[in-house]
């Protein structure tokens, strides 16, 4: 479904973020992405989003060259992937209920399916109680939380994490992990990128291992520690 | 309900809620319009007024006096009267008698009228008085004048006409020119507002893109917020420049300067005009002010 | 070095870093800035030049023609004189014998002064024309003269320059109104772009505040950007105004419309207050703006 | 050095953060908060940095009551405090070598001294390479490392640092953990509000856990395990 063919993206700024990555992510899969801060973690989520242009290579996301996509189709893209950002990325101006109904409006959905399924996914999240607050007005968790539900509601066929438990205690974050877990066995691609040894070494799932911009391990049931 | 209809409705409501929780941008925002436009307004009426006065002071001398020779017959006269009145731009014809011409110097010299008593005879020969539409027509109409016999002397006010019609090309060009770059300027103080406001708000835009709204998404409460901007904006600038008009009319009537405002237009007759022109480059430059400033900001 | 001055130092740095960072806002406020003076340079102008006219007409009209009764010696001649040039606001006083006037009467008629041959003898009285410095002197010199004794007539031209003292208080109260309508208006553009693009930088503000920076601190490279934005956007203002203003002088003059210009304010006579002006309001609102804007934003 | 004294803090929305806290931290302590998400650990220590203010109660600094500082000595308590955020708030028109100097200059260091020291925290944090990057050009756990940098910079009397390892990988984690120690060793006092539970539980330092607002725990030698 997801296959990276020699993608190189090196910066403005002459860093290379990433060297030569070479991977085929299978439909349904869960995979975790793990590797030291800088590693390209992230990077190769924005290339997946098209948020950044891989420098050479090419990308293909079902069956399509996705490098080659035109600007006004790239919506297209984003909306069949939902995005759990590292740095949250949450409208200001709007409360959570709105930051998540957004999600559901801009692909036009009529506004009782809105009314239905932004509060369950709320409370999926836990919360519920907080629908009516500004981001400017949660914690941490909170965002991170409101950051996930926006990523779940519209059902995407791929769900993308980035360090999606980074702002949450142990017990949120195991929440949140089934959570995810459920989705994927829906049938929902989930990559995620995560530092979270614990999480990573309980599930045994596929992990690929990122160092200085290169895949350095691919483990079909592997565990975080990445200093084999 | 379409999607798309259900879309534009979530717009509006977004454009609505944009301007509100950005107050106090969508405030200075508003300042601007208003201020810009209103400087326009100004400056607009000043020289529909400027232009007004040269236009009434034209009126005042467009007279062509003939006078005619005295061993001319009736018959003659009235051959002359019949072929001036058939010139182009001529909007009457007046005779005068020797006697009316001697009455007429007799007033203008006032005080010092009993000199003309001293006069062995009535000095003063027949002529016509021809009354101009416009005038434009006077060089024209002198030269022809100057191909019938029986006429002694043309006097016209040359040189004053020439004047004022090179002084009123230059007020109508130059206020073309005025009026051009004030809106230039007023355009260009509009959108660089709506362009700070945006690029404000850039962080906000990257982040509807990358989840997944369209570029016309998004674009759509932006030109909303920008149509009400300049709604507002341009409304305000009418009714103070509106308000203001008349309120110096009033002051200026009530000083007792009617030959002032006697020269003045009316604001009844500007304020259609002020009204499409402001509403036009409000609303106009809001939308495309948002349209031009998100550009970049679309790009991700 | 102190540490007042190596604070100072970091402030300058960092208003000239800020402002080119932050380049795409700082080209709109100035933008903003030159937009907003540059239309009160063209009112001032052009309120300058009105004024100007005015006083030129005025000019034209500041005597007083006095007949003398026919019987009157030459010592009472002289007397009135000395009196008159006693007077305050006079500027000079010509004697006019009958022929003089008798000749400029015939001058003044032109083609038909032969009329004036007709004469059994010279009618006009022997007169003083009376120069003033100022036409508001006008009342007090003729209720003066309706003193001195010997007077015939007293002559000037009253209406008109009721009319022209009138016209020229209401252009002159009117001009302050209007610049000082467009200076707020100016202020008001220029603070509301300061503002918007402060509040764009609210986050990077509140950052400071809460590492610890005092609010000196945190104003400073604003103020310093206020400054340098509002020193470039009156500057650029001042050099457009001026470049406009020679242009137009100089194809008035090219065409020919010499009587146009002769009526015109040398552009170097405006530039020094120009420059006066508009750099007080440019770098005044420069800084004041920053200031008032940032307070909000320091609140944390 | 530390007193907190019957503090409650409401926010504007009603949402009760923090509920009669009682607390007494002395100087040179290392302490741990924990909690769940939204328990308020972020809200307490924004209130030492008077981000916030209580709703009542009283919050002691070097025995000085803080609620009552006018806020024009605000800035004086800030400098005495460094502070990692738990959302970096790295100035973004400033690279990462004048966001850490810009610490220094706000205390008025000579440029001498700022030429010298900046260098040195970055290579602590080993971000030496990425002196001359903005912020937006970071990976999380760069933007979290150049916060911690700025906190260090002026060797503060007191060290707050809000979740200061959630974006970075157990390795480097641990060589921000060793350096906060050591800054602690220096004597200044650390509070670190915390979901990394193994690194709370190997540390063995006085843990105050917090949970919907209130104190339920404050060992001396505690572990994160929040469900006693
Ligand atoms: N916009 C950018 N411009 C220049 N360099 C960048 C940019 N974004 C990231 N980098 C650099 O690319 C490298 C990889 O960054 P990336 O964000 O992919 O790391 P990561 O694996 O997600 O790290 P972390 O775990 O800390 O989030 C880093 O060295 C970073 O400094
Ligand atoms: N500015 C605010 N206005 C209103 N409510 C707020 C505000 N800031 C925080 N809150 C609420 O106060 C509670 C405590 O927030 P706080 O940020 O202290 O939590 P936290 O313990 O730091 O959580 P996390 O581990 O998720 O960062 C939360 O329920 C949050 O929603
Ligand atoms: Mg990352
Ligand atoms: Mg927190």
């Amino acid at each position: 479904m997801i296959i990276f063919k020699n993608i190189i993206k090196e910066y403005n700024n002459g860093v290379k973020a990433l060297n030569n990555i070479n991977l085929h992510i299978g439909k349904g899969e869960f995979v975790f992405v793990v590797g030291s801060s800088g590693a390209g973690k992230s990077t190769l989520i924005k290339l997946l989003l098209k948020e950044v242009e891989p420098t050479s290579g090419k990308l293909f996301f079902n069956k399509k060259d996705i490098t080659k996509v035109k600007n006004r189709k790239v919506p297209i893209i984003r909306r069949k992937i939902g995005v759990v950002f590292q740095d949250f990325r949450l409208l200001p101006n709007k409360t959570v209920y709105e930051n998540v109904a957004f999600a559901k409006e801009i692909i036009g959905a009529s506004a009782k399916e809105i009314r239905r399924q932004v509060p369950i996914v709320l409370s999926m999240v836990g919360l519920s109680k907080k629908a009516s607050s500004y981001p400017n007005q949660l914690s941490g968790g909170e965002k991170q939380r409101v950051s996930i539900a926006r990523a779940i509601v519209n059902n995407p066929t791929v769900l993308i994490a980035d360090e999606p438990t980074g702002n949450l205690d142990p017990d949120t974050a195991g929440d949140i992990m089934d959570l995810i877990m459920q989705i994927n066995r829906r049938g929902t691609t989930v990559i995620m990128a995560t530092h979270a040894k614990d999480i990573v070494d309980s599930m045994q799932r596929r992990v690929i291992a990122l160092s200085k911009g290169k895949v350095v391990r691919d483990d079909q049931r592997g565990v975080y520690d990445h200093e084999v | 309900m379409t999607m798309k209809f259900r879309i534009l409705k979530s717009m509006i409501k977004q454009g609505f809620v944009g301007m509100w929780r950005n107050r106090m941008m969508s405030l200075a925002s508003i300042g601007s319009v208003t201020s810009a436009l209103m400087i326009l307004g100004m400056v607009l009426i000043l020289i529909l007024n400027i232009n007004n006065v040269t236009n009434m002071t034209k009126e005042q001398f467009d007279e062509i006096h003939i006078y005619l020779k005295e061993d001319i017959t009736d018959e003659q006269i009235d051959t002359i009267e019949n072929e001036i009145q058939n010139y182009e731009g001529v909007l009457s014809v007046v005779f005068q008698s020797k006697e009316q011409a001697l009455e007429i110097m007799k007033k203008r010299w006032g005080e010092e009228s009993d000199l003309l008593n001293g006069l062995e005879e009535n000095p003063f020969p027949r002529s016509y008085i021809i009354q101009l539409e416009d005038i434009k027509y006077a060089d024209n109409v002198v030269s022809n004048l100057e191909g019938l016999s029986g006429i002694d002397k043309i006097k016209y006010f040359k040189d004053i006409v020439k004047r004022i019609i090179s002084v009123s090309n230059v007020i109508k060009n130059g206020s073309l020119i005025v009026i051009g770059i004030l809106m230039l300027i007023s355009i260009f103080i509009i959108s660089n507002t709506i362009k700070i406001t945006v690029a404000a708000r850039k962080k906000e835009i990257n982040i509807m893109k990358y989840v997944g709204a369209t570029n016309g998404y998004i674009r759509g409460p932006f030109i909303i917020e920008g149509i009400l901007l300049g709604t507002i904006g341009s409304a305000l600038a009418v009714i103070l420049v509106d308000v203001a008009y008349q309120y110096i009319y009033k002051i200026l009537n009530n000083r007792l300067y009617v030959f002032v405002t006697s020269y003045m237009v009316p604001s009844d007759d500007i304020f259609i005009d002020v009204v499409i022109i402001f509403m036009t480059i409000g609303i106009g430059i809001g939308i495309l002010g948002s349209i031009i400033s998100l550009r970049r900001f679309l790009r991700v």
